[in-house]
């Protein structure tokens, strides 16, 4: 998978194209993954419920690929899955739950099994850590974790996990953590151009500096849509085509977490997977059906089934 | 009388502690429906921050997760975290913030990471998520939980969030900006924390408990003052706007 | 002047009012700029030629305010108006000019004539230090400066200017510039409800992180909305109203200066002004007739005349 | 032969140092026609990116500032300061961008600041900018001045803007990440420098001076190398495009 991409904005760090080579930056599912390699670390984009990029988790775990690292906030059932799917070995996060409906199960068993590694932060500082990597300096401070086992226990960082210090400007206690620079940010937006410029409706969560942290961007859309209607608006625009290598474009890429304005979560279909990871035989019979079981995403919506899906669309003015 | 079930009492029970025109952290779960409930009752200018971007919001639907859709529509401003957990909670602009935990000591320290040693873990919880973010800066905090005496711990399994550390002085040491636990509720009572020795004190017993079932459910010697009165019960107006505001039984179940 | 600020949203600290005590945040010109005491640091909105405070500025010559700092990137002649009239003993900027026009002439001859200090950053530094002032951390992390003057030397902040330290993680030379949180922000805005939800149009330069890193925020807007339009589409919302103090509203409060989507620049009283301020006789009888004759904002409005203003009113979908 | 005045010479000597494709960061001025001449000329697919904010910008008027509404219309994004001069220039996602100067010195840095001495400054000049962080991380940095003796020095008054600093190896020293200066346009001649020393080396020659004119015009040692060609002249197309992008010749002065 050696795809030339660029665009007709063009493309930081690949200024050498002339116009002959000049290819379109969408790429399907299946050659998004492929450039994963194992053992490489992953922004990942999506806060809570809220645009999750489910679809490429579950590609991920068809392709096999393994020891990657997870950079996010807060994940839930993609996390689940990943790690589940021994996907992941190493987690650097705040959080891992199904809000309001329980412990994240598949993680827990894999924590006590010793299959994955979880360097622990707080939302803020995580969020820090991907915007002082998208400002490209090494750290960033914070005014919290301090006092607490964040800042005493260390997993597999050591005391490269975050540092305290004394202020050289006041004599106040700070704590440094470091910036983040992964291999790929994978980030889900509601539409995007031909060339990458990417509109996110409702909240960002993290994903602005997160998507500008990593060394390659994928971007996962659920529309394409016409340049104009991105220059149009200017300043709707949340990720510029400049920082964007590759798009996929799939409807319902977060079910059965939800995309604003798109659909809203499928909350039987959480409670379900819920409810099965409860033991590992449940989570691998989930696993059979709905992932492994199909071929690719479409495979699974018709799984998940259309009539569901259609009832799932986003309502307005309401956007869920 | 009236009547009411456990859940109920203690959202009416959280309320009480939202004041109005206060910054508000919510969270999701009892928090949420705690603070939507205030703001329907004595609290109607509270402005409801939910740390995933949404800022003044007032959902119709009482969200599942910090980020759900809920919280949008006719919120006054839609943004992310740095905008939530470093504008606002960082800049000391969050008066009241929710916690949850699975082990709280005597300093109001709060553990919702790890049961069973860092080393060899037993059961992994989810982690600080903001948790750490808002018990370092929130004016004041309000824990909720579970009263069980493996949850109220004279040494923490590990400590995720910070209550008053090892006490007197010790936030002040790390600088920590916000003011440290104010409140912890339970089924059974509601502590407060001694203004001398920051340690935890019994304030209210729920009506059904005695001061003795509490210091049965403790694993550390808890203050307990001279009176300690009985929470104030929930009134049927709260009753019925909370399962106006739920109406699934999403946390309050279905049955009223 | 103590009106008790409060809104419907509620406002950061100041949460004991009651219903009863819930006033209006809308105050007159002349009551905003009372609240500056001399001595005081002022954030300064806008960016080049785009939403200048210039209305403001004239106030504050009016009401003879003394010894203030002016923190911000880049300003030009809303600078040049206060430098001229002495009502700044210090700034900490990237950048004083009239772009396309010539040098500073204003803030040449305080300068040559001791009668202010300007410490000097560039505009990366400048916008991380209110960043870093609306994180309430006392610093923040860049990668330029080093090696330049801009580190050897110093107006007045000493070694409180900057510091270039080793970072503790990768051992490279980082620059760590103090984060700024003046008395007061200054920000400019297209439209604003009555609570202080304010929607920028058009680029923000380093207004997001200016208008969160001063103690209290004065927000001027070219229009008040209804509450409802602002609800209507919240990720426009440019800066909430919790952490607004104050909203004034006024047209053309950037004039000469533009406001995208309201009005162009008025090229012609730029290069008069310029012109002018080339002597300081010149500038003497700008000062007289422009700002000090006048009484307030419309009676400049009325000097530079409807029919001029008119013809600078924005066109669509231009913006200019 | 064309006919053209110098400003015409600089702008379309300047724009032949933007390549197609690439991420260009324009200002105003001189350096903004040139970027403009080159997109409508050789390179098509530049995104040219006003620090304000503005990307991807194709303006149909020429701006006057860095944060002129008419970058706005078409643009593909429209953010702010902490987008462009962090992530993207910082990021070292930048790689052409042009810078002016008062003064410049045998490295190739800048003062656009002071002019006398620190402590007592006899003009103050409008400071860096962005200029700093332009030079710092730019991949190549394009400097246009003015040829005049009194610009040319051994030392600078004020060193605002990094260029080679104090020759090889002290920008890595100071792990700036851009390249340093690549290119000086004056009105003379181009320069370059020496990959060996970082020392500024006469390049070519402007039609109508000889290396005498350039050399009688600088204050410091400047490298000749053996052939200095001539700089090539514009085309007919380039001026009468570059007119077409400044009608109201607020740039090129009115007469074409």
């Amino acid at each position: 998978m050696s795809r030339i991409i660029n665009t007709h904005s063009g493309t930081a760090r690949c200024s050498q194209l002339t116009e002959a080579e000049v290819y379109d930056k969408v790429i399907t599912m299946e050659e998004a993954v492929k450039m994963v390699h194992d053992g490489d670390g992953l922004f990942w984009g999506g806060f809570g419920y809220q645009r999750a990029p489910i679809a490429f988790a579950h590609e991920l775990v068809r392709q096999k690929k393994r020891n990657l690292t997870i950079y996010t906030c807060g994940s839930e059932i993609d996390i689940e899955i990943m790690v589940g799917a021994y996907v992941l070995s190493r987690l650097e996060i705040a959080f891992v739950a199904i809000e309001a409906l329980g412990l994240a199960n598949n993680v827990r068993r894999r924590v006590a099994e010793g299959a994955i590694e979880i360097e622990d932060y707080s939302n803020l500082a995580m969020a820090m850590r991907f915007l002082g990597g998208a400002l490209n300096v090494p750290f960033m401070p914070i005014r919290t974790l301090m006092g607490t086992d964040i800042v005493n226990k260390s997993r597999y960082r050591g005391d490269k996990k975050l540092k305290v210090i004394d202020c050289p400007f006041t004599g106040q206690k700070v704590c440094l953590v470091p910036s983040v620079q992964p291999e790929f940010s994978i980030v889900h937006v509601q539409r995007v151009d031909k060339n990458g410029n990417a509109q996110i409706d409702g909240i960002v969560g993290e994903d602005l500096e997160g998507s500008r942290c990593g060394k390659k961007l994928i971007v996962l859309a659920e529309e394409i849509v016409g340049e104009e209607e991105i220059r149009h608006s200017p300043s709707r625009t949340a990720i510029p085509a400049m920082y964007v290598h590759h798009i996929v474009v799939l409807p319902f890429v977060a079910h059965p977490m939800q995309c604003h304005n798109y659909y809203d979560y499928d909350l039987e279909h959480l409670m379900m997977f819920h409810k099965m990871t409860k033991t590992e035989e449940g989570w691998q019979e989930y696993l059979d059906e709905y992932i492994l079981g199909v071929d690719n995403h479409f495979e699974y919506l018709n799984i998940v089934g259309w009539e569901r899906l259609h009832s799932l669309r986003a309502k307005r003015p309401w956007g869920y | 009388m009236v009547k009411y079930t456990k859940i109920e009492f203690l959202t009416a029970c959280a309320a009480s502690h939202v004041r109005d025109g206060e910054n508000v952290f919510g969270g999701t779960g009892m928090p949420l429906l705690a603070a939507l409930l205030a703001k329907e009752t004595h609290a109607p200018h509270i402005n409801l921050i939910s740390e995933a971007g949404f800022i003044d919001a007032h959902p119709r639907n009482v969200p599942l997760s910090v980020a759900d859709s809920r919280y949008y529509y006719g919120c006054a401003a839609a943004i992310g975290l740095i905008e939530t957990l470093g504008f606002i909670l960082q800049a000391g602009r969050i008066d009241v913030g929710f916690l949850g935990a699975a082990q709280i000591d005597e300093y109001g320290n709060l553990n919702t990471t790890y049961i069973g040693p860092y080393e060899k873990p037993k059961v992994r919880l989810p982690g600080s998520g903001g948790g750490n973010d808002i018990a370092s800066c929130a004016k004041r905090l309000v824990i909720m939980m579970t009263h069980d005496k493996r949850k109220f711990v004279k040494k923490l399994d590990y400590m995720t969030s910070p209550g008053h550390l090892e006490g007197p002085g010790s936030r002040e040491k790390w600088g920590l900006i916000g003011g440290g636990p104010e409140v912890v509720i339970t089924d059974m009572c509601q502590m407060d924390f001694d203004p001398e020795t920051k340690k935890i004190r019994l304030m209210t017993v729920h009506p059904g408990y005695t001061v003795d079932d509490v210091l049965d459910n403790v694993m550390f010697d808890l203050i307990v003052p001279e009176k300690v009165p009985q929470t104030p019960e929930p009134t049927e107006e709260q009753i019925r706007i909370m399962h106006e505001l739920d109406p699934h039984g999403v946390y309050l179940g279905k049955g009223k």
